[in-house]
């Protein structure tokens, strides 16, 4: 008797499923690419897969309607971007002679500010101590304030020295304001790798090589290639 | 040829005081040591890579020297970086001393060297970067974003215990409730204990354990037997401890208890 | 008006040669769909022919690009509208769904649906009478229909009395979420006593029984057996 209700209870687990697979079937991939197009179109941020899959039917692939969608606009007045792990649509920056109205006046940002950018965005994660050392001079509080209201900064996770100091990262958007995919598209970073130059090279004699210091490079390092694999 | 080794020290002499008189009115203009350094390079016209030092290092000092005579204060660390080149303008000039512990004059050199070419390597990247096409400037985003709506959607949920809750209330007067000890109606072993040490001096004969009772916690059943489990309990710590005896007659009778000092009495 | 643009447009279509013939070349038409295209993503406002004209180079015919634009978004997730005399870039309607972004609040069950889905469990297959029967009060339609809808409890099958009456019983997923490996596994109420979950009274034995206790004792294994003896 009691087997019984177990039993029944058994089937019941199994029927459902079932009958949700041939329920809510995807969407064929042409409507699913109306849909991202419709969501990428009416979204002035950029939106992520996951939110995409959230937002559309049970059973869709936005990642695979992305790459239609993508091809689709090639070539056209507006395109898809990738904007770190999520997608915009942007107007093709050929076309931005068009666009006198639509300028918005971006704040000047000081030399300081310009550079202390360039370097957290090439030496992510990077710590404020670490910036003054490629800089040669102290970082204004103002400087970091800035480009953290500005959100094209964060803060990233701390570095495993002593005194867990914070470090520096860029933002989504950072990336899609200068257009980039990722912090691996920077402009000649490939290039500057290899010169070495985005090495931790701390000066010499001044710190001797500790273990700890060993520590420092390899965290640096981690930083760097965990940039790339992203 | 010591002549003209001669003259042409002068001459970039010369031409290193010129550049720092005009340096020294933009003095305000540099970020710091080492963009002053950068901006010394320059007049080099070589790689980085390549650049002297040396040189660099009296192009600085003779900045400084220049800034002295023109009274003008620098900064701090523009005097400690002088202190430090002039430091590593004897090291490169003098014959290594073995016994010298620390990086060599080259190794010092190096490093601001590299020092230089990674400050000008971030402000050509800067560079680029800011000349890259920029949103809002030259691509740009919808111009009238669609609300997205948010629904809400509720989702109801119960726990095991709300469910067992709501059954015993159909099934039974009694209220359910989570386990918690009733703390009022517990007699502890300690506080038995503490009690009977008091007491044990006059059991001089057997007496019913029960009779050890806390006053007030007969009749409530539940005291009740909350304060017999802890005298019992505690009346078995004081035989093992040596200080009490206890007997019973059969299953179910009455316990009783006898102070040890008077089992020869 | 749509239309009447529309034939503009025809016209201006076969008269090429009159424009080519002007000191400034326009560009290919699908140039100036392409523009037409980025204007009116990135316009904060819809746009009219006019502006488009006037913002777009010399020469170049934007009520003709518009008809190639119009035409290339058809049936697209996007569709290029008249709103007024101006044109703007709107989601398709049909995909208006999208525009949502799901909150997720989670709210306590009602004391009317937890008893029922009390009794359901602790009594399956069980019909509305019966559970009426124990609660004392009639069951609401929308109880019923919310536990069904959130498929905590199905149909069972139907009692072999008269009328046949729908029978309730509680579903896998009802298991799942209360932890439990089937319904046999919910305590009774003579262990929610034993294990002092039930107030004040201790289990029959202990303590002189007072009559209602006893009650209550057969009717929590009337309960059970119930469960067990389907």
């Amino acid at each position: 008797m009691v087997d019984e209700v177990a039993d029944d209870m058994a089937e019941e687990t199994n029927t459902p499923d079932v009958q949700e697979e041939s329920l809510f079937e995807a969407p064929p991939m042409g409507e699913q690419e109306r849909m991202v197009e419709a969501i990428l179109f009416a979204s002035a941020e950029p939106v992520t897969v996951k939110e995409l899959n959230a937002r559309m039917p049970h059973g869709a692939d936005a990642a695979e309607a992305l790459v239609h969608l993508r091809k689709r606009y090639e070539g056209r007045g507006v395109r898809v971007v990738k904007v770190g792990d999520a997608y915009a649509i942007r107007t093709a920056p050929d076309l931005g002679f068009l666009m006198q109205k639509e300028q918005v006046e971006t704040r000047k940002l000081s030399r300081a500010a310009i550079e202390t950018l360039a370097i957290i965005a090439y030496h992510q994660p990077v710590t404020r101590a670490e910036i003054e050392e490629i800089r040669g001079v102290s970082v204004s509080r103002g400087t970091v304030d800035q480009l953290l209201d500005m959100e094209w900064i964060r803060f990233g996770r701390r570095k495993m020295t002593p005194g867990r100091p914070v470090t520096f990262v860029v933002t989504q958007q950072f990336l899609d304001q200068f257009g980039l995919e990722s912090a691996r598209d920077l402009p000649g970073l490939k290039e500057l790798r290899a010169a070495g130059l985005l090495d931790n090279r701390l000066p010499p004699g001044t710190l001797p090589t500790s273990p700890e210091d060993e520590d420092l490079a390899e965290e640096t390092n981690e930083g760097q290639s965990e940039l790339f694999e992203d | 040829m010591t002549d003209d080794f001669i003259e042409q020290a002068k001459r970039e002499a010369v031409a290193d005081r010129l550049a720092a008189e005009a340096l020294i009115i933009d003095v305000d203009g540099f970020e710091g040591p080492l963009d002053l350094l950068l901006t010394l390079s320059r007049t080099q016209k070589v790689d980085l890579r390549k650049i002297s030092i040396l040189q660099l290092a009296r192009q600085y000092l003779a900045f400084v020297e220049k800034a002295k005579e023109l009274r003008i204060e620098l900064a701090a660390d523009y005097l400690v970086m002088a202190a430090w080149l002039a430091f590593l303008k004897s090291r490169l000039l003098l014959p290594p001393d073995p016994e010298e512990e620390g990086p060599s004059g080259e190794e010092l050199a190096a490093h601001l060297a590299f020092q230089l070419e990674r400050l000008q390597a971030m402000r050509n990247a800067a560079a680029q970067l800011m000349a890259r096409d920029r949103l809002g400037r030259d691509f740009f985003a919808r111009g009238i974003p669609e609300d997205v709506t948010k629904t809400k959607i509720v989702t109801y949920t119960a726990t095991l215990l709300d469910l067992m809750q709501g059954y015993a209330r159909l099934k039974t007067k009694d209220e359910f409730r989570p386990f918690v000890m009733d703390r009022d109606s517990v007699y502890t072993l300690e506080e038995a204990l503490d009690r009977m040490r008091n007491l044990i001096g006059f059991a001089g004969t057997w007496t019913d354990i029960l009779s050890y009772l806390p006053e007030g916690w007969e009749a409530d059943p539940k005291r009740r037997r909350s304060a017999t489990a802890a005298t019992f309990a505690a009346s078995l710590q004081l035989a093992k401890e040596g200080k009490v005896h206890l007997r019973q007659d059969g299953t179910f009778g009455r316990i009783e208890l006898r102070q040890k000092e008077n089992d020869h009495g």
